[in-house]
């Protein structure tokens, strides 16, 4: 929707025009970040949150972080609040990427800057100053090259412990795959069974694998739980070290677990560094500078030469 | 008991009674419906808590604060409306809260003896291997009162257990009454069959308006004196006069070859009610009286068999199909299958003809409330206006409700069953009268009875059922209880 | 001892009984009166409360659209909820039909040739069949087998949610047409006013939807069958009542009513996603019994539902400018339903006396 | 035809009923069979059909140890609210107290100084009366107030889930002294026999919390006071059941079995994690009502309940044994619990001809 009812562009209008300069004009220090974080439960938000605040403290804003808990209209309720609330600046990770436009207007229209972290807003409607993210299809990418890494002779099959019913998991595994792909021809993913995100499903799904391909040789977790749940399995059948295990996100306990051997190695995205970065792109913004529309931030790998 | 006050929303049930029982004595209870008898046992039995009052037993006053309490005191108590578990079996129920046990489990065998000697004691068979839910309403009863036996009590209150059943299951109860009286058990005896007080009672107290106004022994109190202290005025005949039906009287109603699939199965059914007649079903519990009527009034969908209203064939697959066909089924299990207990009388009344009161879908408030109050007043149901809801009614009164339901529409075919179960002598004759007047508005009544003296003095003819079909017809005249029970009981055809 | 009972001719019976039919009437708006001022005046003083702890962001009209504009989903579902609750059913199919419906709106109106007001209008109607027929098949089992709703409506549950996914290959489907849609998912009525935002049209949808199936449920004899079918389903049946048909389009009004509030949620984003509506079910469910209807059956209002929607989408607005942390909002919106319930129980024995 | 009251002299009667019980006995054993035979036969039938399909990978012992193991903390969630259903209660809340149990069991244990089984025992003592604890939470205000179950366990549910957030910053806590329940959560009993691969010890537990909870309901008083307090709550106040302490329990129970699924599954993992257990609540409702017990209350059975937590569990395996897609498992999931009841129902009224 390029262009919506005459009624809407009016209120547009006579908020808009005092849109940047007006916020950013107003007291510094003391600013609001509003934080509408898609899934709050999730150990990696959770990292990118610390970010954040840290790095807010060092200018003295405040962050309020709300939780959409995966449901795209609860996203839109809050960032409605957060206008209700006249925030200084709104930071998103959009649930559904492509509704998340018509909240983006809306704080548009009340003249409140829109950051995107981690994933980007696909819709057409509504500007965005900056995203700062690095996307799940490179995390899957590289977690698809340490997995060809690991492979002994860059064959076997490979499952993966998927959780379909998520966006930014499908772009993780169309990563994974395409990197599989290209890196190791040899290898073969024979299976991609919904665990559900959460370890004692991934565990009974990795039994359930298990039974089915004795020979399996490497494992993808689509989180470090997927994979911390499949790693258990692998464990009490006896077979820990003979498949390989990647998770994604190296949270403390998969860096255990790697350290351990338990698991191979994680794809890692720095949420704390999307999220300090996030903050210092609203810095730029409140001091008059504009900042890029999108800023990278590196994506890496965790194995256990990093677990000293 | 004394001074005992219970108030209710918008009722004063009891406004002070004081009431006692000696030992070893069968004291009756009665009044009219909503004269608080049910109220008064329940705060007896702990079953709801009293507004004021003291209740004394052997001198010591105590505090009944639950039907637990009650039991330890030796107090037992049948209630009016039945209180079984419908999916534990008869043994199961009988023993509910008095279970014999061994160490920490049940001790099932044991229940089974117990069960079997209460059984016995009443001389009674029942199916112990059926769940209550599958049990028919007088075999309910009869549990209920094995239920009650079970507990060893030392007063037990009845209220209205024999209003539904047949003379031959009333003897079996007024025995063991006998046998344990004879053994210092004492009773309170509600019931709205004043006719046999006189077999058991040995005193009597009248309730009227939450007040006991009189209490008398049982000899000193002919059952005229009984009905005018219950009734305020005199009541001259019990049954009235039955209008003649007409030579060449239409037939109204007619049935054939009627079978269907009930709790008793039911089949060869046969018979034709005139315009302005009354026929009678007469038959011991079980024979499948209900089944029948239920047949007809599409409650059950027929196996097979015709039934057709004023000469025209009617094909009854439901009871909608039967109310289109101006057939109107009472049924005698009002909690069950009449009432709706959460809504109003006015809700109730409508129910079945609310398309009557509904214009474009939209209902006529108004138009209800009207018609609502004109039955409150003709049946004198008891209730401070048409929005009280059905739940708080009495029993009597919950009953007038389910008749003024079927009153309100125009149907052709009454059919009756239990009309008059647990209602008071006065509501009896207005129930009768009213009979009548629907028989001189020309339409036909089927009543199920099991009161004999009601089946013989309010039917034109009489047919007995027994094994789910018509043994017998007798004409009013020749009906008499010996000929009806011996056919009712398989010893005459 | 009291003087004998009068016994009055029923013509003089009714005369008094209908004079005070006036009175019993009145007696009742009297009693819902002290009901709603009682409750207004709560309600009144904790929003001022409120209010001055939101630094006066609470009762700005925008917020207020705010609010009312985010309930519309949740209220939608809950309408059509009750009628199932009144009949002692539950419907927990409706979360996944809103994503089921979500789907198919994004699909149809991407495969027809046209857009504008045709393209709304069949979308509309064709969304509206499926969430009907998805009722229509929760009924069935239900009605002729005699199954306990809660399963038959898992089982939608989990299979509406499936086909959505598949359906959609597990992603969101953009509205291509959505200018179709934009009035109804953005725009508002009024909005020309100066210092008044405007109704949203999502906004007077739900206020429609709500007061059709109040009046529905209240003033006709179908909704007096579904109240008497949820108070004694027997006697329903022996009144005379098709419990079947009326039991079978309780059903179909609460998937009529998720495939509305699927489009409002869909027209709103102009996107279609399987994801949409998860846990809803649960959120309508509470909306129902905060309002007051018995999960017993037999009792109940569209009324009560609506203000239960409304309470449970003031306090997350509330919680949200209050800036209450997002575990502790579970914990409050979890005492604070239980809390209502206390209320309107210990209301009600009150009010019994 | 016999009349359905006979009426005789007490010996008489007496000798008929002792006989008609032994018979009652007999022909409930028969019935009894009929059903177990034939609902074998058919689960018989099924398994060996998709064996083939999966090559044989689905009747290996480790596959079988795999589905027990998998359905224990199910099962055991299921067994509690067995009871909580037959009363015609609900409880929504087990899914939530899995994860506050599974919290506060790594945080107890991480803050006990000693390892070792006196941690252990400590620990799950202390879990399981935090569990029991909440269960009585949620009975009070059913007891007391009279209250649905679906608000006061649904209001549990959501604080459960936000104390196990705050509790544990919202991050898992690995459990320390996991030496401590690792045989619970990853041992073997017999483990040592060739070809067979051992009884986890996680089975066993559920094995017992089964036996136990059969017994409760099948053999004692309180078992008989909960099946008639479903059956009809108002004649077993009357028969003078304390029927608040009855109920009371039966949340306990429920939220006693939810701690214990909880240990198990926070000892497998070695953390306690405020994530757990999400959704389960209704898994474990499908297995109670697949397993024959009536939602409407008073009839219901532990044993039924454990056959529909293993068909559930049986079902996912099996899927992922054959590579069913993941959407499609969803569908194929309801339609199954779907089928499971109709079946259940065709067959009781078959029997009941
Ligand atoms: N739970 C209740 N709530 C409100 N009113 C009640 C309740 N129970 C009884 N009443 C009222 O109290 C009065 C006495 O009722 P009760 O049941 O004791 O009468 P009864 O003498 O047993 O009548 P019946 O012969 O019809 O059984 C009636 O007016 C009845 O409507
Ligand atoms: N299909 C049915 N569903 C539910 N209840 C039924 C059905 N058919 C019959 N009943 C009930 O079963 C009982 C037995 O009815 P039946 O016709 O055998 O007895 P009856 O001769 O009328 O004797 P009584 O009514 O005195 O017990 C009645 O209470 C009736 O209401
Ligand atoms: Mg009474
Ligand atoms: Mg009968």
């Amino acid at each position: 929707a390029k262009s919506t009812d005459t009624s809407t562009s009016t209120t547009a209008a006579s908020t808009g025009g005092a849109s940047p300069a007006a916020s950013a004009g107003a007291a510094s220090g003391g600013k609001t970040i509003g934080f509408s974080v898609q899934n709050r439960e999730a150990q990696f938000y959770q990292d990118m949150e610390s970010g954040m605040k840290s790095e807010a403290a060092k200018y003295g804003y405040t962050v309020t972080v709300v939780d959409a808990a995966r449901d795209n209209a609860k996203q839109q309720s809050q960032v409605e609040d957060f206008i209700s609330q006249k925030v200084a600046a709104i930071v998103l990770t959009p649930y559904d990427s492509q509704a998340i436009g018509s909240a983006i207007v809306e704080a548009n229209k009340a003249g409140i800057p829109v950051f995107t972290a981690d994933i980007a807003s696909a819709s057409n409607d509504g500007k965005v100053v900056s995203h700062v993210a690095s996307d799940n299809v490179q995390g899957g990418a590289q977690a698809g090259k340490l997995m060809c890494a690991a492979l002994p002779g860059r064959v076997g099959t490979v499952a993966i412990i998927d959780e379909p019913t998520v966006t930014s998991v499908q772009d993780r595994v169309k990563g994974f795959r395409a990197a599989l792909a290209s890196g190791c021809k040899g290898a073969t993913i024979v299976s991609d069974i919904d665990g559900g995100g959460e370890r004692a499903r991934a565990s009974s799904v990795m039994d359930d694998i298990l039974q089915s391909h004795k020979d399996l040789r490497g494992v993808f977790g689509i989180n470090d739980d997927s994979a911390l749940g499949a790693a258990k399995s692998i464990e009490a059948a006896g077979l820990k070290g003979k498949i390989v295990v990647i998770g994604y996100d190296a949270t403390s306990e998969a860096r255990t677990a790697i350290a351990a051997g338990s698991m191979y190695g994680d794809a890692i995205q720095h949420p704390d560094q999307i999220g300090s970065k996030t903050v210092d792109a609203i810095h730029d913004y409140f001091s008059g500078k504009t900042p890029p529309p999108k800023i990278a931030v590196a994506v890496g790998t965790f194995t256990k030469a990093n677990a000293k | 008991m004394h001074g005992i006050v219970k108030t209710f929303p918008g009722v004063r049930a009891l406004d002070g009674v004081s009431f006692e029982v000696v030992a070893g004595e069968v004291h009756a209870l009665v009044g009219e419906n909503g004269a608080g008898k049910s109220t008064l046992m329940k705060i007896l039995a702990g079953a709801q808590p009293a507004d004021s009052g003291e209740i004394a037993i052997d001198g010591g006053v105590v505090a009944i604060d639950g039907p637990k309490t009650a039991e330890r005191l030796g107090i037992g108590m049948i209630y009016q409306e039945f209180n079984l578990v419908p999916d534990l079996g008869v043994i199961e129920n009988i023993v509910l809260g008095v279970e014999p046990r061994s160490g920490f489990f049940l001790d099932r065998a044991g229940a089974a003896r117990e069960a079997a000697r209460v059984l016995a004691e009443l001389g009674i068979v029942l199916p112990l291997d059926r769940t209550a839910r599958r049990l028919t309403v007088a075999q309910q009863q009869l549990v209920e009162i094995a239920k009650c036996l079970a507990r060893k009590a030392r007063l037990i209150v009845m209220d209205e257990p024999t209003a539904s059943l047949t003379d031959r299951e009333t003897d079996a109860l007024f025995a063991l009454i006998a046998t344990l009286k004879a053994q210092g058990v004492a009773f309170v005896y509600i019931s709205h069959r004043l006719e046999e007080l006189p077999r058991i009672a040995d005193r009597v107290t009248v309730l009227r308006d939450g007040a006991a106004i009189e209490t008398r022994p049982i000899a000193a109190m002919p059952q005229e004196d009984l009905i005018r202290l219950m009734v305020g005025r005199a009541l001259e005949n019990h049954f009235p006069e039955l209008p003649p039906v007409a030579d060449g009287a239409a037939t109204v109603l007619h049935v054939s070859d009627l079978a269907a699939d009930g709790a008793v199965p039911v089949h060869d059914v046969v018979f034709d009610v005139r315009a302005g007649e009354i026929v009678g079903l007469a038959g011991l519990v079980g024979a499948g009286r209900t089944d029948i009527v239920r047949a007809i009034a599409g409650a059950d969908v027929p196996l097979r068999g015709e039934v057709a209203v004023d000469g025209a064939r009617v094909v009854v697959r439901s009871p909608a199909d039967a109310i289109r066909a101006g057939i109107a089924l009472i049924t005698e299990d009002r909690k069950g299958q009449g009432l709706v207990l959460g809504m109003t009388v006015r809700e109730n009344t409508t129910l079945a003809h609310l398309q009557a009161f509904a214009h474009n879908g939209f209902i006529d408030r108004p138009a209800e409330t009207a018609a609502t109050n004109e039955k409150i007043a003709e049946l004198r149901i008891r209730t401070p206006s048409s929005e009280q809801t059905v739940r708080n009614l009495s029993g009597g009164n919950q009953q007038k409700v389910v008749l003024a339901k079927w009153l309100i529409g125009r149907a052709r075919v009454f059919l009756f069953d239990e009309p008059t179960r647990g209602i008071d002598v006065g509501a009896k004759a207005e129930i009768y009268a009213l009979m009548v007047e629907l028989l001189r508005q020309g339409a036909g009544i089927v009543m199920v009875s099991s009161e004999l003296p009601e089946v013989l003095g309010m039917s034109h003819r009489v047919l007995v059922v027994r094994g789910g079909t018509i043994r017998a017809e007798f004409a009013r005249g020749e009906a008499t209880p010996q000929k009806v029970i011996a056919v009712a009981t398989g010893v005459a055809a | 001892m009291k003087p004998a009972v009068e016994i009055k001719p029923a013509a003089e019976v009714k005369a008094v009984l209908d004079a005070s039919a006036g009175e019993v009437a009145a007696k009742k708006r009297r009693a819902a009166t002290i009901r709603t001022v009682s409750l207004a005046a709560g309600f009144i003083a904790v929003i001022l409360v409120v209010n001055v702890l939101a630094h006066g962001n609470f009762l700005e009209p925008g917020n207020i659209t705010n609010i009312l504009r985010q309930i519309t989903v949740n209220a939608i579902m809950a309408v059509g909820q009750t009628f199932v609750i009144i009949t002692a059913g539950i419907d927990l199919s409706v979360g996944s039909l809103i994503a089921l419906t979500s789907v198919v709106m994004a699909q149809v109106s991407n495969a027809l040739p046209f857009g504008g007001a045709g393209n709304f209008v069949v979308t509309v109607l064709a969304v509206i069949g499926v969430g009907a027929f998805a009722g229509y098949i929760n009924a069935l089992p239900v009605v002729k087998l005699g199954l306990p709703p809660f399963i038959t409506t898992l089982a939608m549950m989990q299979v509406a949610r499936g086909l959505a996914f598949i359906l959609a290959h597990g992603q969101p489907i953009p509205l291509h047409a959505s200018a179709a849609f934009d009035w109804l998912g953005t725009g508002y009525l009024l909005s020309g006013i100066p210092g008044f935002p405007g109704v949203p049209y999502a906004v007077l949808v739900m206020a429609a939807v709500a007061i059709v199936f109040s009046v529905l449920l209240g003033r006709t004899a179908y909704g007096r069958y579904v109240l008497a079918l949820g108070g004694n389903e027997e006697a329903a049946r022996l009144a005379g009542i098709n419990t079947g048909r009326v039991k079978t389009l309780v059903y179909v009004i609460s998937g009529g009513c998720a495939a509305v509030a699927g489009v409002l949620l869909t027209a709103r984003f102009a996107s279609g996603a399987p994801q949409n509506g998860s846990g809803y079910e649960l959120q309508a469910i509470a909306a129902v019994v905060v309002g007051g209807t018995s999960l017993m059956g037999g009792r109940g209002s569209i009324v009560g539902t609506f203000f239960g929607a409304l309470l449970i989408g003031v306090l997350y607005n509330v919680m949200n400018l209050l800036h209450v942390e997002s575990y502790t909002q579970l914990i409050v919106l979890g005492v604070v339903i239980l809390l209502a319930v206390v209320l309107d129980q210990l209301r009600k024995r009150y009010l019994a006396r």
